[in-house]
């Protein structure tokens, strides 16, 4: 209770600090507007904005983030068990990270047009890396002792991974996850310039072409928001999945 | 530059933003610059990139830069939003911006564009040029899709994910996609209902035009004749624009040498001196986007600009 | 017949300090082996080499069923139980990776948590467990391996006179019933003689050779022949092997 | 010996599979250009390329990824150690990572000018991210048990910090520092948008404008090695300082 | 004078399973007192509660010498060495967290190493030592603390008994020349009977109240006595107090 409380009242302070020092030093509105006036473009625009811009966005970022997931988990596997692949696959993987958007920009439109999935593409792209890296670095991790006593069981490599690595890599993994989570927004905002006519994204740049900068405020906080509810969602999935990390933390703190 | 100015006279520093990268276009600063006419008018110029085209006219209506360049339609905008901006000089006189569609498309006029597929940078004056285009033409603006591509018009249209695109400039867009093999056709606005707006302009805040009009036409004295300088000998003044940026960016001759042949009778403006603008291109402009919603009540056309 | 012959092993961690050198020792079918010596010696060494765990440095290890991995239960020192498997869990993995049938398992864990003093902690996490406990949960795992050959790595050392009593008479019984062949790591010679058939006592390569016991008293022995003089003689024999002219004081 | 080559093999098998499927399917060379063209490119500008743009992305990437590390440490003990602090910092940290650009640009330009610290400002903004997750689950995941240890030693919270949670947080720091590492190459990158006359991302950006798409990809190239590099320099900076980390596994392994 | 008061003490991790019902003892200054109890019945509970990591859910503990934290040497039953120090570090480490300059520190370890029977592992890592080993350093790094009182679960468990008793030997030393508390746990009746002054014997409070014996032989006792008559009848009563109705076959 109390400590809620604490969070409300340094939030309200915070917005009122950011209201006053743009009225107090004048900083021009159209660079950063005060949060009363981004609270009033919310309100005249919400629906578009909650209707037609954020579903598309979300969408975007659910699809991106599951692939990225599922794409990162094979990669660092790969990068983990095969020797000669993992020599040529991480560099490839880290690669891929730098190249700029105005690169890859054409080359997304060659393939997959204006559809959903070049945006896709791009928030894979950018979600894909932190999984990867700390997948690999959980899998690497695991006990040389549990995977000899595993060995004398007769177990399978496959049955190691599964049993040993693959638990023991998930604290790891869900690190990895919550920064995909994040910036898998971001990915899916970069996405829409490719080309959209839908998205936060889109809505932002439209916003900033127009010189609107408390639209343009407005579509960035609902994007801060689906950022922090994503990361929200996997600690709350983090949790539920490793709870004898959680608990045994809990319970010998309670007492 | 301070030191070479051999006259003892003290240098002025102006900060001057681009609209995009250097190119063709800007060759009469670069070539002032180079000829020392900014020094003789006791102007240090200095010149910076936008990180977006629309970062310019935020940062000069802030003061951060001194002076920007900036589109006339942009800067309607800006004034009808409350932000103190003025135009000082039209540098490009007439529309660059125009519909392009593939030399062998079947698309004769843009009333023909009904039903079909447009790309343009989500920049609402494009959709408001469209329509403007496709109406006057006698089609239906409606049964237009446009698309936004982002930054990658010339993609989108190479490789026939749109039908046409809207945004791309004659000395740019034009050049470049001929050069890779994919001539198009264009259709000029202004032969369409659009007014012949200023595709360029120079621009600063209210305020700077006020406390610095002396700085200000010193800094267009030397810009003229650095255009003069250019109109004169164009070859000589892209070797400028080269020169001042060989150690960053290694343009294509040929690329420019087209752009500099096509902008400069757009920049020219005959018997008046460079640069000049008319109560009545700025009228024309704020009727056309008043017309077209882009800006929602009328704002005064002479206090959209300023004159030396 | 042996189920195990060691020949010639040589192995050390580092150079100057051998554990083994040149050792060749038998484990004979339905055996019952302890194996003692001085802490650090290498006993858990031992049994990782026999467990495969370690590839002998010279020599080498005949098995008389073939590969070595997934033959052999093999408790380590450790308790090494998984802290994402509750007790259950835990001890249900070795039949999970043979691919028993999960409910047939799970039947048999239960079964046995009761003689194991584990009744009413089949679904708690390791760490809700006291360090005998554990010992118990990371025993049972490795019986419920089923297979011939156990190497236990001081399976009892922290449990209490009872409790120690009571596994040590349950293992007997699975012994004889199963026919196993048994290797135990202990620091009690009282539990190394009460149970076994044959004593290995273990010293360092650098301090001479090592040394082998055959336990002449029959089974099944009771505790209260630890004041017999004759297990108090073997006793103080093992200790003079054990630890030279060094003295117990 | 082997494995180099095995690597060297397929390295140029990709390398010759690019070539191929360019010039067999006809993708336009002005949007994916083939590895020849890309090299040629790269011998003709390299002058430029290697003395001018390089060292000033260099620089860009090295102040951002050290203030990067410095900040996100903090900002994780923050979290983790202040309960309120770290209620309403990390909603304001993931918040921060889901701002585009767009409405970044102005803002960073009128606090940095055109000085090389907002181009600092984005590579930091981009690359602290991950540092800060993954310190703040190092930091959680410190065995209660340890904690308890030292306290029955009398430690302060402190010494609690710098003996125990610190070290064993490392490994996690460093999967963090990796990804960290990776993306601060694209942090000066976008950062170089901002307006900048030199750095790999403004040769990249005026090439792609310039449809040069051979020139776009040579930079991409050297941004490509420097982020491999920096990667690789993290890792072995990573064995170095947590050897008791490798170091178990190595010996246990190698016999 | 006592060092430490236990005043009603209720604790338990469960409801229905209370560890200490109501539970009140005293530990005398310079006092070696052993506890002892079944697998899982509490014992280390028992010195966490001493040593303050879990606050009693009902009654008080009273210290002589003001609080707990950073007053007791406390050595837990797991070995809980931190993997990124040596031998040398982690024995160390409570010197370090005192303050103690480096060198002294490093001195006091060194001059002890070879007392531990560790000499030349000071730069070994964890993953490096036997078990018993791990354990030595474990216990050397609780006695560094240098505190007055100390806490011993299960310090000898993995040990031989020549090692065990060298160990014991040179704790009873420091014991009296410091004029230590010691409470230490321990599965070994005779090692409770060799050491203690006292001997607490535990049951859960579900089977009925704790019991304390005063060790009636003189000091210095030798293992020799371990067959006479008074010794084994001791260790008899306790085993009756341990086992309540249960018997040891
Ligand atoms: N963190 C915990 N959470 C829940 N239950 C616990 C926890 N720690 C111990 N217990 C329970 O408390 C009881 C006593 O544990 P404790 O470790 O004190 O036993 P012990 O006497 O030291 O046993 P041992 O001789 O086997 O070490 C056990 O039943 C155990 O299951
Ligand atoms: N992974 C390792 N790397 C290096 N040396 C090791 C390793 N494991 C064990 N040793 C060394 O090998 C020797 C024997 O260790 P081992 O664990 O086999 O002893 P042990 O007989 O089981 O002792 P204890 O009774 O204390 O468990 C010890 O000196 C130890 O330091
Ligand atoms: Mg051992
Ligand atoms: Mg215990």
């Amino acid at each position: 209770m109390k400590k809620n409380q604490a969070i409300l009242i340094t939030v309200v302070l915070l917005l009122l600090g950011w209201e006053l020092l743009i009225r107090g030093l004048h900083v021009p509105m159209y660079i950063l507007p005060p949060p009363s006036m981004i609270f009033l473009s919310l309100m005249k625009e919400w629906k578009l904005l909650i209707f037609i811009h954020l579903p598309s966005t979300l969408l975007e970022v659910l699809i991106g983030l599951f692939l990225a997931v599922l794409m990162g988990v094979v990669v660092a596997v790969l990068i983990v068990f095969s020797r000669i692949g993992g020599k040529v696959l991480y560099p490839l993987v880290i690669a891929s990270q730098t190249i700029p958007l105005v690169a890859l920009s054409p080359i997304l439109i060659m393939w997959f047009g204006y559809s959903i999935w070049g945006k896709v593409a791009i928030t894979v792209l950018i979600s894909f890396f932190p999984i990867v890296v700390n997948v690999v670095d959980g899998l690497r991790a695991t006990n040389e002792e549990w995977i000899q006593l595993m060995k004398t069981m007769g177990a399978s490599p496959r049955q190691i991974f599964w049993k040993l690595q693959i638990p023991h890599a998930l604290p790891s993994f869900f690190s990895g996850l919550k920064v995909a989570a994040t910036v898998s927004v971001v990915g899916a905002t970069i996405g829409e310039w490719l080309g959209a006519s839908e998205g936060l994204g889109f809505f932002s740049r439209r916003a900033s072409n127009n010189l609107q900068a408390d639209l343009l405020f407005a579509s960035v906080f609902l994007l801060s928001l689906i950022g922090i509810a994503f990361f929200l969602l996997m600690q709350w999935i983090e949790k539920r999945s490793i709870p004898w990390f959680y608990q045994m933390k809990k319970i010998e703190r309670k007492r | 530059a301070l030191e070479d100015s051999g006259q003892g006279k003290e240098l002025n520093r102006v900060s001057l933003m681009l609209d995009w990268y250097p190119n063709a276009v800007h060759s009469f600063l670069y070539a002032g610059l180079e000829k020392g006419y900014y020094e003789e008018q006791g102007v240090d110029l200095e010149i910076k990139m936008p990180a977006d085209t629309n970062d310019p006219l935020k940062l000069v209506a802030s003061g951060q830069v001194d002076l920007a360049l900036s589109y006339q339609p942009q800067v309607v905008m800006a004034r009808a939003q409350q932000i103190p901006v003025v135009s000082y000089a039209a540098v490009v006189r007439h529309p660059l911006n125009m519909l392009m569609v593939p030399e062998d498309s079947d698309i004769s006029s843009p009333k023909d564009l009904s039903g079909k597929t447009v790309g343009y940078p989500a920049i609402p004056m494009n959709e408001a040029m469209i329509q403007t285009m496709v109406g006057k033409d006698g089609g239906d603006p409606q049964q237009v899709t446009l698309v936004d591509v982002g930054w990658d018009l010339m993609p989108a249209i190479s490789t026939n994910k749109v039908d046409a695109i809207s945004g791309g400039f004659i000395n740019h867009e034009k050049v470049l996609l001929e050069k890779q093999g994919f001539p198009v056709k264009v259709f000029h606005p202004v032969d369409y209902g659009v007014p012949d707006y200023y595709e360029l302009v120079l621009v600063t805040s209210e305020e700077f035009a006020k406390e610095n009009p002396e700085l200000l036409n010193a800094f267009w004295e030397a810009s003229k004749k650095g255009f003069e300088f250019v109109k004169e000998s164009p070859s000589e003044g892209l070797d400028i624009l080269f020169k001042r940026q060989e150690q960053s960016f290694p343009l294509e001759r040929d690329v420019e040498e087209k752009s500099l042949e096509i902008l400069l009778p757009l920049m020219s403006s005959g018997k008046e001196s460079f640069g000049s603008q008319t109560e009545q291109s700025w009228e024309d402009t704020i009727q056309w986007m008043l017309e077209t919603k882009l800006i929602e009540q009328k704002i005064e056309a002479k206090d959209s600009y300023v004159t030396p | 017949m042996s189920i195990l012959k060691a020949i010639d092993i040589t192995f050390g961690f580092e150079h100057d300090r051998l554990i083994l050198r040149k050792c060749s020792f038998e484990i004979g079918e339905n055996e019952f082996i302890s194996l003692v010596g001085l802490s650090g010696c290498g006993k858990s060494t031992v049994l990782k080499l026999i467990a495969g765990l370690y590839p002998p440095q010279e020599g080498r290890l005949e098995y008389a069923h073939g590969a070595q991995l997934g033959k052999i239960g093999f408790m380590p020192q450790q308790d090494l139980l998984m802290p994402w498997r509750t007790v259950l869990e835990n001890a249900a993995l070795p039949m999970e990776i043979q691919g028993v049938n999960k409910r047939e398992a799970q039947r048999r864990v239960l079964e046995l948590l009761p003689i194991f003093g584990l009744q009413g902690y089949e679904n708690a996490y390791p760490f809700e467990l006291s360090g005998g406990m554990r010992q118990r949960v990371s025993f049972l795992r490795c019986v419920l391996t089923g297979h011939q050959m156990l190497l236990l790595d001081e399976p009892f050392g922290s449990l209490d006179a009872l409790t120690r009593r009571e596994m040590q008479l349950w293992l007997t019984e699975t012994w004889q019933k199963w026919k196993q062949s048994v290797l135990l790591v202990t620091h009690d010679l009282d539990e190394a003689l009460l149970l076994s058939d044959r004593i290995f006592v273990m010293t360092s390569p650098q301090e001479g050779p090592y040394y082998e016991i055959k336990v002449p008293f029959p089974k099944p022995r009771q505790p209260s022949q630890v004041y017999t003089k004759e297990w108090l003689d073997l006793k103080e024999k093992m200790t003079t092997f054990l630890y030279k002219k060094r003295e117990i004081k």
